[in-house]
This record gives structure tokens, sequence and C-alpha cells, in this order.
């Protein structure tokens, strides 16, 4: 429960949809999707939930990143915006 | 189109953040919903009454089992509907795996270190499952580490090898197992006359007493969970890869 | 940091500020979904927007005076002889009652499991029908989409 | 065994959806028969609730999941409430699903090719949704469920051709925002009460008076903005038309009737049980006014789009816009003649829209053209199939015997007791255009070359050798349109009972 931690993190992860929605890349976007993921997932481990943060880990930042770069390489790569 | 989105979403953000002015300060432990006789009953009486010293496993597989029921339904329908919208039955059967020449996976390097860390990610995805009561993890978690390993499996070696060891049948017939087990389950604590998913009831049939009994019961259900997750995990990620035709990986 | 600036940042933005951001991220996600034209852009905005409704949630559970929601067998009392007597242990603990500031709520915790659930099966099923729309359209830009029906369609 | 039906009745449908995809795709009519037994046994259980709930002997059903009991007056797992209209709505579901199965048994092979158990199954899982949803007392299972049923939804629609993916798509985005803001408002009444179940919620907040609190009026508010989203109500119904009008026929035929309904009897019990009469009704908020303002916005706009269409499925899913609106509007009046006339209307356009849609999917499967003018002559070439669409067609009209007509009164006497003249106006004006949209059709189809004649730029091939091409379907389509259009003069047969057993009902909850 150090809330300095838990500010810092806060504005990363504002930061962090930002540019997964302003990346022109889908695969870049996925990516940094990826990494937000795991922003809040530390988030959540500093506020006490375990469990949700164990499950964001696994399902957020590992399977949900995945299908959609699965789904990115069997379509397009660019997005127009 | 944007203006009006943009109203929208302004709308809605004015809305929620008048309210938080009203809210009781961020980690107060005297906010109704901290203090209110549900959580407190959670904390202090799960250890006593189940045996559990994981909270959050007790009231999800006991407390609250009917939700958590549900929710593995959801992924459930989130796997046949994939396979309903997707699918794409022209190409060859599940049955018959054909190999493809250019469906092997990646390099060398991938392909060993993979061989290396799969069964220690396997096994820790079972440790999850079952030590879910004294620490953080579960049926679902477990679950989802179980069906990574084999979507690392399909990366690394290729979709056909993934198949040989979890074709499209054997997934189907897993995820609809898991769910056997949990609904089961509640109905076998019907059969002995109290209520859906009163695992009290089930201390004749288990070791231990009326407490262990819920414990153990929800080492069950989680690993009913733990199926249906591990199948169908498998089966996003081949049926999204492939385009439906579950022929050739990434 | 200037102590002065801590109290007052401690007062004043920290009891609000997990809300507030909750907020932000809940309304860049919705206007993603709204204005994108990319399918998958509106994709990745849905489930900002729903991680942003779990971070809430989660926020609600938090207490100052809190660890995680499990319950130690072996505190610190019970370190030495922790391997061959967690069974004397547990039931010494359950003569202690329980003090329930030292743990987090759990309730929501739970909650929001079902949540993230709930989030990922939404996103394999949009993600499988944006591919199907792939395959039948050739593109997945929402414009060019309806530019495409627009001769031949009923409306 | 009373006690233990509320659960039996998910449990049935639930196991069946797991043989079904266990059968596998080699066996589809296994698979149907299968569904058909299951939904079948689920409906004769919530039949014998019905029974039970109205002899008198239990007001009302509850179930505690796990057998938890209350710690503190505060319910500790979740809990099932049946009293007589989520019995009566859950009767209509399964029975609904049941008829439907029927139906399905020829065109789910015909329209999803070799998915027939994967049809089934969603099918199976929708309903137990939708049963769940009408049963549950926690507010934040209601929210699973609706996902549930939001994306069997999904699955389901996006089943059928292009555009259907793309209609899919749509409601995934506009679905997942509904349901997303009425969790949102679930976490605020949380935050405020500290519990999830809706009665001990509802108590919370009338012990403390919190009803003035900024955080739940913002609650209310995004509880409604989502359940509308979720029934299509006026400006938030972008996603049903093209939803329901390009889904494989099976699968519109009962997502059409149930879905919309199933959310208007969550919004009237959220606003009757969760936050109950003195804080809906009160006079020291606008919205009372605003949205029966509104609900006058979406029949006069539902009804006046259909008007536009000539396409019979858009039609009939615009005419479902307006019956929306009908229903909101006569919740929101404020008396009980309204409430119960809302509820009755649930349940009578449960019965006409299946009836209409399942004559519709008939009509443009024979006659393979989807436009009104495929109605020319219809009456001599398919004449049992008229019937049933004339009888779906008359109540929708709201003329007597048929449950359309009395619905519409009920709401009417409601208008005017709250003397919102406005509404009253509405349902008239919105009768009105249904008369002409549909006797338009029967013009057709009654003199059908006449008018075929006239229209030359839309030459038909059905009136190039009408008797030989066109024929009957097979039994297993016309029994459930018979089925269908038999409950719609039932229910108007029945309508004085059934508004009393509602009306009992809907006194307790506002006293």
């Amino acid at each position: 429960m150090i809330w300095q931690f838990d500010i810092i993190i806060l504005i990363f992860l504002v930061i962090a949809a930002i540019i997964s929605l302003r990346l022109k890349d889908l695969l870049g976007a996925s990516m940094v999707f990826g990494i937000y993921s795991f922003l809040i997932c530390l988030l959540w481990a500093e506020m006490g939930a375990v469990d949700v943060a164990f499950t964001e880990a696994a399902v957020g930042a590992g399977v949900s990143t995945v299908i959609m770069i699965a789904t990115v390489f069997s379509t397009k790569r660019r997005s127009k915006d | 189109m944007k203006i009006f989105g943009l109203i929208a979403v302004l709308v809605v953000g004015a809305l929620l953040l008048s309210a938080t002015s009203d809210f009781p300060d961020w980690r107060d432990k005297d906010s109704p919903a901290n203090k209110s006789p549900v959580s407190s009953f959670y904390i202090e009486k799960t250890e006593k009454l189940t045996k559990v010293p994981n909270m959050v496993t007790a009231v999800l597989a006991d407390y609250r089992g009917y939700d958590t029921m549900f929710e593995t339904v959801v992924i459930f329908i989130a796997g046949i509907g994939i396979i309903a919208v997707l699918r794409n039955f022209d190409g060859p059967y599940s049955s018959s795996i054909r190999r493809e020449n250019n469906d092997e996976g990646s390099g060398l390097l991938a392909r060993i270190t993979c061989s290396l860390i799969l069964p220690f990610i396997q096994i820790f995805a079972l440790y999850v499952v079952a030590h879910g009561h004294h620490s953080p993890g579960g049926g679902f978690q477990g679950g989802v580490m179980l069906g990574a390993s084999y979507i690392l499996l399909a990366l690394a070696f290729g979709l056909s090898k993934a198949k040989g060891y979890f074709s499209e049948r054997r997934t189907m017939i897993f995820a609809a197992v898991g769910i056997f087990i949990y609904a089961g389950w509640g109905v076998l604590c019907l059969l002995f006359g109290k209520e859906f998913l009163n695992y009290s009831v089930l201390d004749s049939l288990l070791p231990g007493d009326v407490e262990m009994a819920r414990s153990h019961s929800m080492l069950i259900v989680e690993i009913g969970v733990a199926f249906t997750v591990t199948a169908i995990m498998f089966s996003m990620y081949s049926n999204l890869s492939t385009r439906g035709r579950l022929n050739k990986g990434l | 940091m200037d102590p002065i600036v801590a109290t007052f940042i401690e007062e004043n933005i920290v009891p609000n500020f997990n809300y507030w951001i909750y907020v932000i991220l809940m309304m860049i996600g919705l206007y993603a979904m709204i204005t994108k034209n990319n399918l998958i852009k509106k994709l990745i905005g849905m489930a900002i927007f729903q991680t942003a409704i779990i971070l809430f949630y989660v926020s609600v559970g938090v207490k100052d005076t809190a660890g995680i929601p499990i319950i130690s067998h072996h505190g610190s009392e019970h370190h030495q002889m922790a391997g061959l007597s967690s069974e004397a242990g547990s039931t010494k603990e359950i003569h202690n009652k329980i003090d329930k500031d030292k743990y987090a709520n759990p309730l929501p915790h739970v909650l929001m499991l079902t949540a993230i659930v709930v989030g990922v099966s939404t996103l394999g099923l949009a993600l499988a029908i944006s591919q199907k729309i792939y395959k039948s359209f050739g593109t997945l830009e929402e414009d060019e989409i309806l530019n495409e029906l627009r001769p031949g369609g009923h409306d | 065994m009373t006690e233990h039906f509320p659960v039996l009745i998910l449990l049935v449908p639930l196991f069946g959806a797991l043989i079904v995809v266990l059968l596998g795709r080699e066996r589809p009519d296994q698979c149907w028969v299968t569904s058909l037994i299951s939904l079948g046994i689920s409906s004769l259980i919530s039949f014998f609730t019905v029974i039970a709930v109205l002899s008198g002997k239990v007001q009302e059903l509850r179930y505690r999941m796990g057998g938890w009991p209350e710690s503190e007056g505060y319910e500790i797992g979740i809990e099932l409430r049946v009293d007589i209209l989520a019995a009566l709505v859950v009767f209509a579901v399964t029975l609904i699903g049941f008829v439907n199965t029927i139906y399905s048994k020829t065109r789910a092979e015909a329209e999803v090719q070799g998915k027939v158990p994967f049809f089934y199954a969603l099918m199976q899982l929708l309903i137990v949704g939708l049963c769940g949803i009408v049963m549950t007392n926690d507010a934040f299972n209601l929210y699973v469920l609706i996902e549930i049923t939001s994306l069997t939804s999904y699955a389901l629609i996006a089943m059928g051709n292009r555009r259907a993916a793309l209609s899919s798509f749509n409601y995934v985005i506009m679905g997942t925002i509904g349901a997303s803001f009425y969790l949102i408002g679930v976490g605020y009444l949380y935050i405020k009460t500290g519990t999830l179940n809706i009665d001990d919620i509802h108590m919370v907040l009338g012990q403390k008076n919190s009803w003035a609190d900024q955080s739940i009026i913002v609650a209310f508010i995004f509880i409604m903005l989502g359940v509308w989203t979720k029934m299509a109500f006026f400006p938030l119904h972008g996603w049903l038309p093209n939803a329901y009008a390009y889904a494989p026929s099976m699968t519109g035929t009962f997502m059409a009737p149930l879905m919309t309904k199933v959310m208007v009897y969550v919004m009237i019990r959220v606003m009757l049980w969760l936050f109950g009469y003195k804080f809906v009704y009160s006079g020291q908020y606008i919205w009372g006014e605003l949205i029966i303002w509104m609900s006058v916005l979406a029949i006069v706009a539902g009804s006046l789009l259909a008007l536009a269409r000539t396409d019979i499925k858009k039609m009939l899913t615009y005419l479902i816009v307006a019956e929306v609106g009908y229903m909101v509007g006569g919740a929101w009046l404020g008396n009980v003649t309204g409430q119960a006339g809302a509820f009755y209307h649930i349940l009578s356009d449960a019965a006409m829209t299946f009836c209409l849609f399942i004559a519709a999917s008939i009509i443009v499967l024979r006659v393979g053209d989807s436009r009104v003018n495929a109605f020319d002559g219809l009456f001599r070439k398919m004449p049992l199939t008229m019937i049933g669409f004339t009888v779906g067609a008359l109540s929708m009209i709201g003329l007597p015997p048929t449950c359309g007509f009395f619905s519409k009164w009920y709401l009417i006497s409601g208008g005017i007791e709250a003397g919102q003249w406005e509404y009253v106006c509405a349902l008239i004006f919105s009768s009105l255009v249904n008369a002409v949209i549909f006797f338009r059709i029967f013009e057709r189809a009654y003199f059908g070359k006449i008018s075929g004649v006239k229209e030359d730029h839309f030459p038909t091939d059905s009136d190039a050798n009408p008797d030989i091409r066109i024929k009957e379907v097979p039994w297993s389509m016309l029994i459930p349109l018979f089925l269908a259009s038999g409950t719609v003069l039932l229910l108007g047969i029945m309508n004085r009972s059934l508004f009393e057993w509602i009306q009992t009902a809907l006194k307790m909850m506002n006293a």
C-alpha cells in the first residue's frame, strides 16, 4: 500500500492506453496493450488483490495479447487510424 | 461521428466524476463496502467454516459458487461460439491430422528452450490448481497456464504437433466434461437432499468433517474449471490463429 | 519531495486519484469504441474500457491497514515449527479472533475474477467475428466495409 | 421437491447443451432430439412452478444457492427468487425455446451446415441465461447472466451471412457498453451499501435514507442506460434491426421475442425491487416526465421507421423498437395499471412477435423474396401460413380477442389514469400505423395479382407459375406457427385472470 507507487503506475497506465490506441501498426498496438495489462496487473498486486493480479497476468497479458496478435497476423497489420 | 462520440464520452465522464466526490476515501477501512457484514463474514468466518485460508478461493468456489459455474459457462460459450462463427470444416477433418510442409513451427533454439521449460510450466500450472486454497491461484489461473503451455507447444513445434496431444474432438470433450464436473457436483448435493452446491451434505462421501467436505468440494469444482479453461484457451488460439481451418499455426 | 507537497498530495489527491484515473481510462476506452475506424482498435478500446471498470471495483476493496486476503498459517511466532505443526497453528489461529482490518475485502476480487473472464471471452468471440468480416469483406476498416455494402444493401 | 424447481429449470438445458456438444457433429438428429427433450422438461418444470406459485401455498420461491443462511440480516450467498411475475416470464421463455426447437428441425441443417450441435448448444445456453436473469436476486449474478445471453446471441447472429457478422460486431460493441454500464451502476451501489443482494441493497438504501446521494442517482442512471442499450430503447436501438433481420432464421425467430422482453422485465424489477417506488417515481427528479416523452419518441419513431421499410423482417424489427417504447412508457407511468399493462405486454408481445417472425421466416423461405411484394396472392397460395400471420398481425394492430388488444387497453387506461395524454396519443397513433402496415400486406395477399401489375418494375418470379412453385411448408414449421398463434388467442382470452395475478404481485412490490 505505497501510494506513491500507485500514482506512478496509474499515470503510466493512461500513457500506455493512449499509445496503444494511437499506434497505426496493429501488432505494436497489441504489444502495448500487453504492456498495459502488465502494468495494471502490477497495480492490483500492489493493492492486495493477488488473485486478480494473477488472473490478469495470465489472461490479459498472456492469452488476450496472443489471440489479438494471432488475429492481426491472419488479417491486416496496418490500420488507418 | 467523432463529435457525437466526444460529447457522449464527456457526458458519461462528467456524470461519473461528479459521483466520485461522494465516495468514501480510497483505502478507507470504514467505508460501507469494507465494513459491511457481508465482507466481515467472509473474512472472519471463512477459515472456521471451510478450512480454506484463501478467502478469495472460498468465496469464489463456495459462497458464490453459482456465479463461478456461470463464469465457466461463459468461457465454454466463447469456445463453442468461436468454432460456430469461424470454423471452416472444408479442410482436413480434425481426427485425421494432416501434416503440411509449411507447418514446422519456429527455429531450433525455440524448440529446445520450449521442450526444456514446458514440463515446468505444466507442473506449476497443476500446482496452481491444487494449491489455490492456500495461495493465490485456483482452477481458472491454472487452467489458463495449462492452456498456454499447449499454445507454446503449438508456437514452437507447429499446430499439428500440439493437436496430436489435444485434438479438436478432445478439446470439446474436455470443455464439456469440466462443466459436467462442476454442475454434476452441485447436482450430487441436490441428490443428497440439500440445495444445489451445498457441499456440506457430502461429508459422508468425503474424508473429514463438514468443513473438510467443503474444502475438498472446492478442490473438485476448481479441477472442473481447470478442465474447461485449458481446453477452451487452446481451442481459442488454434481457431483464431488459423482462421478456423486448424491446419497451420502462426 | 518536499514534505508539504507530499502531505498535500496524500490528503487531497490520493483519496480520489484512483477513481479519477478509472474514469479517464473508461473515457479513453469508450471514445475508442465509438469513434475508431479499425475494428481491432475498437476491440482494444473495449478491453481498456473493461479493465477500467475492474480497476474501480478493486479500488473499492482496498484498506490502508490490510494485506492480501489470505490467512497466513505460518505467522512469525510459528515460524520455526512451520513444517510439522500447520494443523496446530490453524487451530490456534481459529481461537484468536481474526482482525478484519488486517485483510483486504475479498468480495470485489471475486467479482472481478469473473469480470476478467467475461472480458477475455468477449474479446475472443469478437476477434473471431472480425476475422469472419475480414474473410468476406477483405478489410477491417469500417468506412471501407460500409462503402462496399452501399450499392447492394437494402438500407 | 417444489423448492428445487428454480434450479432445475436452469440445470436441465445446461446439461442438454453439454450433451449436445459431446454428441458432436456426426449426429445432428440426436442433437435435435436432445434439445427438444431438455427444453421440454424445462418448460414442464416451469409450468409446475407457475402452478406452485399460484396455488397460494408459497407466495414466492426463494432458493439459497449453497444453502448459506443469512448473517446479521444480509445474504451471504446468491439467492434465487421466483414470484408470480418471474414464474410467468420463465414459463414464456422456456416455452418459446421449446417451440422454436421444433421449428429449427429442418432449418438448422439447411442454414448452419456442419455446425448443428453448436447451434443447439448455444440456443439452450441462451435459454439458461434468460431464465437465470429472470430468477436471480443478486445484482452481480444478473450481470454474469446478461453476459451469457449476450455472448450466445453474438455467436448465434454471427453464424449467418456476412451482413450478419457485421451487425453482430456492432452488437458486440453496443452490448458490451450496455453491460459495462450496468456493472458500473452495480459498483456504485456496492460502494455505498456493501452488499449485492437486491433486497438487501433496497433495505440499506431505505435505512440510511441515502436516496439523495449523488452516487446513487448516478448508479440509477447508469443501470437504466445499460438496460436500455440491451433492450434497444429508441436512441440506443442501432444494433437491433440488422442483427435480427440478417441472423439465421431459426435464431431470429426466438431472439426477437425473448431478448428485449426479458430486459424490459429486468428494468421493471430494477425499478421496483432494487430502487423501489419511493425513489423511482418521486416528483423530486425530472426523469419521470422525461422518460415518458422518450418512450413517446420511441413509439412514434419505431412505427414510422417500420412504415418506411419494404423488407418484411426489417419492418418487424422496427415494430419491436416501437413495442419497447410501449413497455418502457407503461412502466414509468407510475401507477399499478400502467406497470401491469407493461408486464402483460411483455407476455403478449413475446407471443405475437414469435408468431409474426415464424410466419415471416416461412414466407421468406418459400417465396424467396423478403420484400413486401412477396405477399402477392399468398392467401391463395399458402392459406395455413397466412392464418397464423393474420392472427399475429391483428394482435400487433390491437384488435380483440387477441392479447395485443388487452395489453394495449391496460396501457392506455394506465396512461389516462396518470394523465399522460401524449403517451395515450402515441399508442393510438402507433396502432393506426400498424393497421396501415398490415392492411397494406393483407391487401397484397388477398388481391395479389392486381397490385402486382401496378408495380411492374418489381417483377416477382412467383407471378409466373404461382401454384406450382409455392406450397405449404413441412409440419415442423407449421406446428410452431399454430402454437404461437394459439398462444396469442389464449393470452387474450385469459386476460382477466392474468391481469389480476400481475396486479396483486405488483401491488405488493409497490407497497
